[in-house]
């Protein structure tokens, strides 16, 4: 028989000057508040600024790679050009249709595929991480800090290492409490505040009296925890959690939040392929790049930002790598 | 000739029976007895492996509200089979309950969440009940089905009420509610102070006695004494009324209660109806207390832990309040603490099969007792090589112990006698 | 489909009225009608002068009718008080209002009830007066038994008689069904006898015999369960010796269940156990089976010792099992004849070759039995379920006797069963024993004892206390011997009241 | 002979057909309540879903989830033929296919040999995790609902201990997926290229081997016959002579064995290694498609099939416009509407044959009766 694709009408002819974006977000989709939301306004900026046409896909808990690759397969088919795939899941579903449509670009968030019409976007969420801990150590009173993860994964761990350093390298005396929500193939810990806050909890009464949380929407609970205790500080992610309005009661508490700038990675992506120079190849955003970034809402973090302005430029110059792995 | 006559009442099966009369009681101090030798053993491993948080207030406070979800599922798994329903649709009536907790939460007030919570989970067991009841499908099969539906619904729901409008400028999206305002918690202030001072001392027992009480009257929501205060009305229902009595004779024997002229659909469905407003209240709990919000996925199983924790009280809300909190002081444990405190566990965990081993030996059957030794013997070698469990391992603990508890004790449970019997009226002979 | 039709049937006030009929003439349906169990298609119930219609039990109930069942209709974690007090909370609470009123009832009818214990502690005894309990703690003025003496030994069933025209003095009123219609006779005032759905008549007890009864009931003459001549042989096919069984609770409380069980059974012979249910013989039997691992004695069947050796290994050394409960343990009910056929027999052909099932041959063998052992079904392929009692026990008989065994284990083989089917199985155990089958038969019906065997020997307490010649001893001797009253060997004495002998 | 050994056959087909028909319409009715609730249209989404659902590539695409998911069906259903519920089976696939592709990525053997060891090391190992709830049960008493949903958390603690950089992963270039060394190209399965359609996994073979196996070892051994047995009636198979401690061991691991298979498809036919990004939830999947099919070989087939064409078509839909969460919806929708339908049929089927029953028996008791009185 024919293909689905056969079957449709295609109109596969790219709309003249207008480029055609299709996204296919990870789980969560447009409107998590956290990355893919970030992925969705570098879109929205390419529609204003470029006038852009989107389409966007978000996928099921359920989906495997099959349903990744179809999604992306129907973006192509349909003349989207490009597409990006929001997320590490869609490493291997864009390495394989990446393969298939060799004139349509491909980005991929998170993660790394090589392929000659892929560009793989990707941050160094440890750099940011590391001026979260030089934070942590400078604001800490009691010398005691704690990281919670919602799920020990490898991306979160890159968090952790640089965090760890962060604090290690401004003061090596302190104390850090490490603790993951959920592991392996339960990622229960990203949607649990009452882990969040258990967890947040059991740390600041061991004494800890900051806590960098990257645990998804469990993060409230973490940041609740820190709230209730005088003197304690929360470090959120992802977006700025100063500004999430369901968080308004406890901003006091919340001293930071390390930023990932998706919404830059696919911006520059789309007008790239808008000037008919379509990028391709790492394009890493670090912290020099403003792909990662220590958010400032608050103010509470003016007192020390001489110091973390020196943390950022010795990173940005290189003399201080920042390990990925804790 | 004539017969003889005997006046001895002729043999009943030779079978040897504690009588009946004083069981009750004699159950309720040996729970005291009990739950005194375990704080016992309890204080003893923490003063040997300065395990201080072990019976911290905050320890207890933590178990506390992990242990409530888990609590409100398994006591709506009682309700259920006790009218002879098993209801694995827990998980799904719970995530009904997240939803309409979170959807009308959100909206207007916490309270009325908590409501639609409760109503959501009611038109889950309902379906299960049409489904078993006056369909006569296994409830297994149906629980399944109910589990699967109900997450495709709200799924669904969320998508059309949370992602748009004014629900998405306040934070809403397919996977989650705006949040909505809390409900009120109580600390009983100069108790608490008191009970903490007491508790800094870490004093034998004293200190972890004054850690447990502190624990339970610090930051006390609302709807934890509600649960609290489910636990005791189901036992009183159940066991004291006579809407009890003919609810549970539906799952001894739905044949005989008919014969008796009770309407026994009617109980079924009060009973699967109640059992899923439980669960709906247990979800409402997760978006309404713990969270604020509905959050997709934010059961995360605990349905299908409650169902444990209820097999594992033995049918019995006493029971099942116990294996709840087990599984929340287990769960709170490791959130807590992570690694060096389980470890401590470890030494526990030793003992106990030590005592074990030695009541089996006492009992004569030596194949038991050594195997329990060997295991002790085992546990005490991990215990003095490590100091701290791996933490992957650590996140495993809770199932670990239901699991360990369950084969030591499982053989003493005993579930209603109808439970899971497709009943249909006039279907006796 | 039709259970029941033109049904005529008075019962006058203060008299106990006997049902009399064939299994499934439809004396339980009818019953369950006055109940408000099931409901007439037509025709019209009046209580008392005044037409009613019962939609449920409860209704009955309100009208005074109480009805014991014929299968116990008990939940068994229960209390006896909560057995008692379901669905007539409203008269005295639950509590200790109604434990009094429960001591009241039993004291004044003698019923000996301890309210407290729970059910499943009673033996068969015991939750008979239970149910009558029940039915008089809500005031009942008509009281249904439906077969109340089928489980019960002789002088359980003069207790319970007794307690019947107690009642009746009183003023109630009793329907009684039974098939024992020595027992019918005796205690009935007034009988009437169904047969297929409908009443055939009624008979004065004074003036009628059993036997024109049962000509009545069946329309021929009443079969007995006499062996003629003895076939017993000396070569031994079953031995069992020093049998001791005994059971762990869960409180670590060692229980002796059988205790120095010996026995032989010889080729053609037949040998029955006596026993109120409950004293040892289903797992005499299952030991014998090897359902259960004996702690220690021997069994040994024609020479080999199988004392540990597994049930399906002794099913293919020839011993044939027809269990006492035939749902719980001699069919798959809802599987299709043909599978239930195979059942038990799995191992050995036609069922099967090799590894392999022989469908087939499995078939083909099942509808011989089917047309063999006057199964009444349409095909082998309905479930064993769609088959009345009588068909699934036919059915049973016909697939154990089908292997040729050398040993049969008989428990309760008529139970339930109408007389024209009992006639049947009685002749094939017969048949089969003059071709030199060893049968170890347990009964509750003790004519049926006595009549099929050659040597009698009587359970109680899990010993073998007693044995006696069934060419000479009845049934009410084998009874009190039953009960524990009588031990050794028994001696049918004729006239003095002292009936047993050491 | 004829009258006994003649089947019912024409109604057991019609009776057989009647109940997921029933589904199938109950389904699409509130399907298309569910789409006309939200304001859109169904009739255009079912047509979509008609023709996308039917193209080629869609097939491949159906077929190869559908590999997986038969397997998935048939592990669940050994153990519901015993009455056994298997909740374990995502665990134990879980851990099975983690530690064959750990396996795989080590050995450096031909293929003909490698890929045997690799499908014989999942089969072990989901039959050992599965062993453990069997043992517990058989011995200790232990429902195997509770220790199964236990082991599961329990698999993903092992999992998540081992598949870790330093132990049995490694990390990826961009650092954000940890997975096992992948199998060399030698030890990956065949699939058959459908040109245009894609690739169809050749694992679909050893699908279909499992399904007949399954359908020959119970209905035609007579190990299949008392594990039935065992099945229908605990304590007549122990009085029939079947060892029924041991047969709900054996039950519980050749589940565990069929469970560790489940991963085989993906692994040896797609990711080649076992990543953190490994489907995981099959076993629950397994359930409902189990459910669906009735345990029945061909039924679970049927089953697997119709919920890969609901994920391909659903998947699609929301590139149409409509909202992809619909896919829940309509697979409970359809799993509550299989077994009410199935159990509706059921209880006809039965009251049939009562009435054959009792019709033959009154033909045979035929003749009028005489009333009569005595004395
Ligand atoms: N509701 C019903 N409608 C029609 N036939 C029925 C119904 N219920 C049962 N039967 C028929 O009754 C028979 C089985 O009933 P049951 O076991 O009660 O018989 P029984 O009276 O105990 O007979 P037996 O004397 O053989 O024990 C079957 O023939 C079955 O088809
Ligand atoms: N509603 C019904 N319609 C038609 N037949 C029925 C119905 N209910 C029961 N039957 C059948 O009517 C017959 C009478 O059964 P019943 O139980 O009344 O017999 P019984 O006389 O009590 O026999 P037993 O001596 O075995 O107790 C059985 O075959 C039964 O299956
Ligand atoms: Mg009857
Ligand atoms: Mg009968």
């Amino acid at each position: 028989g024919s293909t689905s694709s056969e079957k449709e009408d295609s109109d596969s002819d790219s709309g003249k000057g207008g480029v055609k974006v299709g996204l296919a977000f990870d789980v969560g989709g447009r409107g998590d508040h956290s990355f893919n939301d970030s992925a969705a306004s570098g879109a929205d900026k390419a529609k204003k600024d470029l006038g852009a046409e989107l389409k966007e896909l978000t996928a099921k808990t359920s989906d495997t790679e099959a349903d990744r690759v179809q999604k992306l397969t129907d973006l192509a088919d349909a003349g989207y050009n490009p597409i990006v795939g929001v997320g590490f899941a869609y490493a291997g579903a864009v390495n394989k249709v990446s393969a298939k449509y060799p004139d349509t670009t491909f980005g991929i968030v998170d993660s790394v595929v090589d392929q000659k019409n892929v560009d793989s976007i990707v941050f160094t969420e440890e750099q940011g991480s590391y001026l979260a801990g030089v934070a942590a150590a400078l604001k800490t009173k009691k010398d005691h800090v704690g990281f919670i993860g919602g799920n020990d994964n490898p991306l979160i761990k890159k968090f952790e290492a640089g965090y760890v350093q962060g604090v290690k390298d401004t003061d090596p005396k302190i104390k850090i409490d490490r603790q993951y929500l959920s592991r392996g193939n339960d990622t229960s810990g990203f949607t649990s505040p009452d882990k969040g806050e258990s967890a947040a909890e059991g740390m600041l009464d061991r004494g800890a009296d900051v806590v960098y949380t990257a645990a998804g929407n469990s993060n409230t609970g973490a940041i609740e925890a820190a709230a209730g205790v005088k003197g304690a500080w929360a470090i959120g992610t992802d977006s700025d959690q100063y500004a999430v309005p369901a968080l308004a009661k406890f901003k006091h508490a919340i001293l930071s939040s390390m930023l990932k700038n998706v919404d830059i990675g696919v911006y520059d992506l789309v007008k790239s392929v808008k000037d008919g120079k379509p990028k391709t190849g790492v394009s890493s955003y670090a912290l020099k790049d403003k792909g990662v970034a220590l958010a400032t809402s608050g103010g509470y973090l003016d007192d020390i930002k001489a110091k973390l302005d020196a943390a950022e430029k010795k990173i940005v110059a290189g003399e201080i790598k920042v390990k990925t792995t804790p | 000739m004539t017969a003889t006559m005997t006046d001895v009442p002729p043999p009943a099966a030779p079978k040897v029976k504690g009588s009946g009369g004083p069981r009750s009681r004699s159950t309720l101090t040996r729970a005291l007895l009990y739950t005194f030798f375990g704080l016992l053993l309890l204080s003893l491993v923490r003063v040997i492996t300065d395990a201080d948080q072990l019976t911290s207030a905050g320890q207890i406070a933590a178990s506390l509200g992990l242990a409530v979800p888990i609590g409100l599922a398994a006591l709506a798994g009682l309700w259920s089979e006790r009218a002879g329903v098993i209801n694995i649709g827990l998980e799904g009536m719970m995530i009904l309950g997240t939803f309409g907790a979170g959807w009308l939460g959100w909206q207007t007030s916490p309270w009325l969440g908590l409501l639609c919570g409760v109503g959501f989970g009611v038109i889950g067991g309902l379906i299960h009940g049409l489904a078993t009841i006056t369909f006569g499908v296994d409830h297994i099969v149906s629980g399944v089905a109910v589990n699967l539906l109900a997450l495709g619904a709200t799924q669904y729901l969320a998508k059309i009420f949370f992602a748009g409008g004014e629900a998405q400028a306040k934070g809403g999206n397919p996977k989650q509610s705006p949040s909505s305002e809390a409900l009120p918690d109580f600390s009983v202030a100069g108790i608490s102070d008191g009970l903490s001072s007491i508790e800094k001392h870490h004093w034998f027992f004293v200190s972890d006695l004054a850690g447990i009480l502190g624990g339970l009257v610090t930051h006390l929501s609302v709807v934890t004494i509600i649960a609290a205060l489910l636990v005791v009305a189901t036992w009183w229902v159940l066991w004291r009324t006579s809407f009890g009595l003919r609810l549970r004779s539906c799952g001894e024997n739905p044949i005989a209660a008919e014969s008796l002229g009770v309407n026994v659909y009617t109980y079924k469905y009060a009973a699967v109806a109640i059992s899923g407003g439980l669960a709906g209240l247990g979800g409402a709990f997760l978006a309404l207390v713990t969270s604020h919000i509905y959050l997709e996925g934010q059961t995360g199983g605990r349905g299908y832990i409650g169902l444990a924790a209820m097999i594992f009280g033995n049918w019995r809300p006493g029971g099942l309040a116990m294996g709840a909190g087990l599984f929340g002081f287990s769960d709170a444990l490791q959130l807590r603490n992570g690694g060096t405190v389980v470890h401590a566990l470890l030494l526990l965990l030793f003992i106990l099969l030590l005592l074990l081993a030695a009541w089996k030996g006492y009992r004569k059957a030596w194949l038991q007792s050594g195997l329990s030794a060997l295991t002790a013997a085992a546990v005490l070698v991990w215990y003095l090589t490590t100091d701290e469990v791996p933490s992957d391992f650590v996140g495993a603990t809770p199932y670990f112990v239901t699991l360990l508890v369950l084969s030591l004790s499982a053989q003493r449970l005993r579930m209603p006698r109808a439970n899971g019997m497709r009943y249909h009226k006039g279907q006796g002979k | 489909m039709v259970a029941n039709r033109d049904i005529d049937i008075t019962v006058h006030r203060g008299t106990v009225h006997a049902l009399c009929g064939e299994n499934g003439a439809g004396k339980s349906t009818l019953m369950k009608i006055l109940y408000g169990m099931q409901k007439p298609d037509e025709g019209t119930i009046t209580v008392d002068g005044e037409q009613v219609s019962f939609a449920t039990p409860a209704d009955a109930i309100a009208r005074g009718i109480g009805m014991v069942h014929q299968h116990f209709m008990l939940a068994d974690n229960l209390t006896v008080l909560e057995n008692t007090v379901l669905g007539a909370e409203r008269l005295h609470g639950i509590g200790a209002k109604a434990r009094r009123r429960i001591e009241e009832i039993s004291g004044a009818y003698g019923l000996n009830i301890r309210p407290d214990a729970h059910v499943e502690e009673l033996g068969v005894a015991d939750r008979q007066r239970v149910e009558i309990l029940k039915v008089l703690y809500r005031g009942a003025r008509t009281l249904i038994l439906d077969e109340p003496t089928a489980v019960l030994v002789p002088q359980e069933v003069d207790a319970l008689f007794d307690n019947l025209r107690e009642l009746k003095s009183e003023g109630l009123t009793v329907i009684f069904i039974s098939h024992k219609l020595g027992e019918v006779l005796s205690v009935a005032d007034e009988i009437t006898v169904i047969r297929r759905g409908t009443t055939v008549g009624t008979a004065d007890p004074r003036s009628t015999t059993a036997k024109q009864l049962a000509e009545l009931m069946v329309g021929s003459e009443l079969p007995s369960p006499e062996t003629e001549e003895s076939t017993v042989t000396d070569r031994p096919m079953l031995t069992v010796d020093g049998l001791r069984l005994t059971q762990t609770d869960l409180d670590g409380v060692e229980r002796v269940i059988l205790d120095d069980i010996s026995f032989t059974i010889h080729q053609g012979e037949v040998l029955g156990i006596a026993g109120v249910e409950g004293n040892g013989q289903s797992e005499l039997v299952e030991a014998v089976m090897g359902m259960r691992d004996p702690g220690s004695g021997r069994i040994r069947l024609d020479k080999d010792d199988i004392t540990h050796v597994a049930t399906r290994r002794r099913r293919e050394e020839g011993i044939g099992y027809i269990p006492e409960d035939r749902h719980r343990h001699g069919l798959l009910l809802e599987a299709p004849l043909w599978e239930n056929r195979i059942l038990g027999h799995v191992t050995e052909r036609p069922n099967s070759k090799g590894g392999l099932l022989d469908l087939r041959a499995a078939r083909a063998d099942t509808a011989r039995i089917v047309a063999a052992y006057d199964v009444r079904t349409p095909g082998i392929e309905v479930t064993a379920a769609s088959l009345s009692g009588g068909n699934q026990q036919k059915l049973i008989v016909g697939r154990e006797m089908s292997h040729r065994p050398k040993l049969l284990i008989a428990a309760h083989p008529t139970r339930g069963v109408d007389v024209g089917a009992q006639a049947q199985i009685w002749d094939q155990i017969r048949e089969a024993r003059r071709e030199g089958l060893a049968v170890l038969l347990i009964s509750a019906d003790l004519d049926e004892l006595i009549g099929l065997s050659d040597t009698l020997r009587v359970m109680y307490r899990g010993r073998l206390v007693a044995d006696a010649d069934p060419t000479t001893i009845t049934p009410e001797e084998l009874g009190s011997a039953m009960t524990g009253a009588a031990a050794g060997h028994l001696e049918h004495v004729d006239d003095s009241p002292e009936d047993e002998a050491r | 002979m004829k009258k006994y050994t003649s089947r019912f056959d024409k109604e057991r087909l019609f009776l057989g057909i009647a109940a997921p028909l029933l589904a199938i319409v109950a389904a699409l009715v509130v399907t298309a309540l569910v789409i006309l609730a939200t304001g859109k249209n169904p009739g255009p989404a079912f047509n979509d879903m008609l023709t996308y659902g039917t193209a080629s590539d869609s097939q491949v695409y159906i077929l190869n989830k559908a590999t997986t998911y038969y397997l998935a069906g048939v592990a669940v259903a050994i153990g519901f033929r015993m009455n056994l519920f298997n909740i374990g089976v995502d665990g134990q696939y879980r851990l099975a296919a983690f530690i064959a592709a750990a396996l795989g990525g080590a050995l450096t053997l031909p293929g003909i040999v490698s890929i045997p060891l690799i499908i014989l090391c999942a089969m072990a190992v989901g039959a050992l995790w599965a062993a453990i709830a069997g043992v517990l049960k058989v011995t200790r008493g232990v429902s195997e609902v509770i220790s199964t949903i236990m082991l599961n958390s329990i698999a993903t603690a092992v999992i998540a201990y081992l598949l870790q950089p330093g132990r049995l992963g490694e990390l990826d270039r961009a650092g954000t997926k940890v997975s096992t060394e992948p199998l060399p190209s030698g030890s990956q399965f065949f699939v058959f290229d459908t040109g245009a359609a894609g690739e169809l996994w050749g694992f679909i073979v050893v699908s279909a081997v499992v399904g007949v196996l399954y359908w020959f070892v119970l209905g035609r051994t007579r190990f299949g016959f008392d594990l039935r047995t065992v099945g229908m009636s605990e304590s007549a198979a122990s009085a029939s002579g079947v060892g029924v401690k041991k047969m709900i061991a054996t039950s519980m691991i050749l589940s565990g064995a069929v469970a560790g298979l489940i991963g085989m498809p993906t692994l040896l036919n797609d990711s080649h290694e076992f990543s953190n990004d490994f489907p995981g939830g099959i076993g629950f999947t397994g359930i409902a498609i189990a459910l669906l099919g009735r345990n029945h070989p061909i039924g679970i087939a049927l089953g697997a099939m119709l919920w890969g064409f609901l994920e391909r078509t659903t998947n699609h839909l929301e590139f149409q416009g409509y909202d992809k969460e619909i896919l829940g919806v309509i697979q409970g929708v359809i799993v509550l509407c299989v077994v009410i339908a199935y159990e509706v049929v059921r209880r006809y089927g039965i009251k049939r044959q009562q009435q054959r029953v009792g019709a033959e028996l009154a033909a045979q008791a035929a003749g009028p009766v005489k009333k009569q009185e005595v004395a």
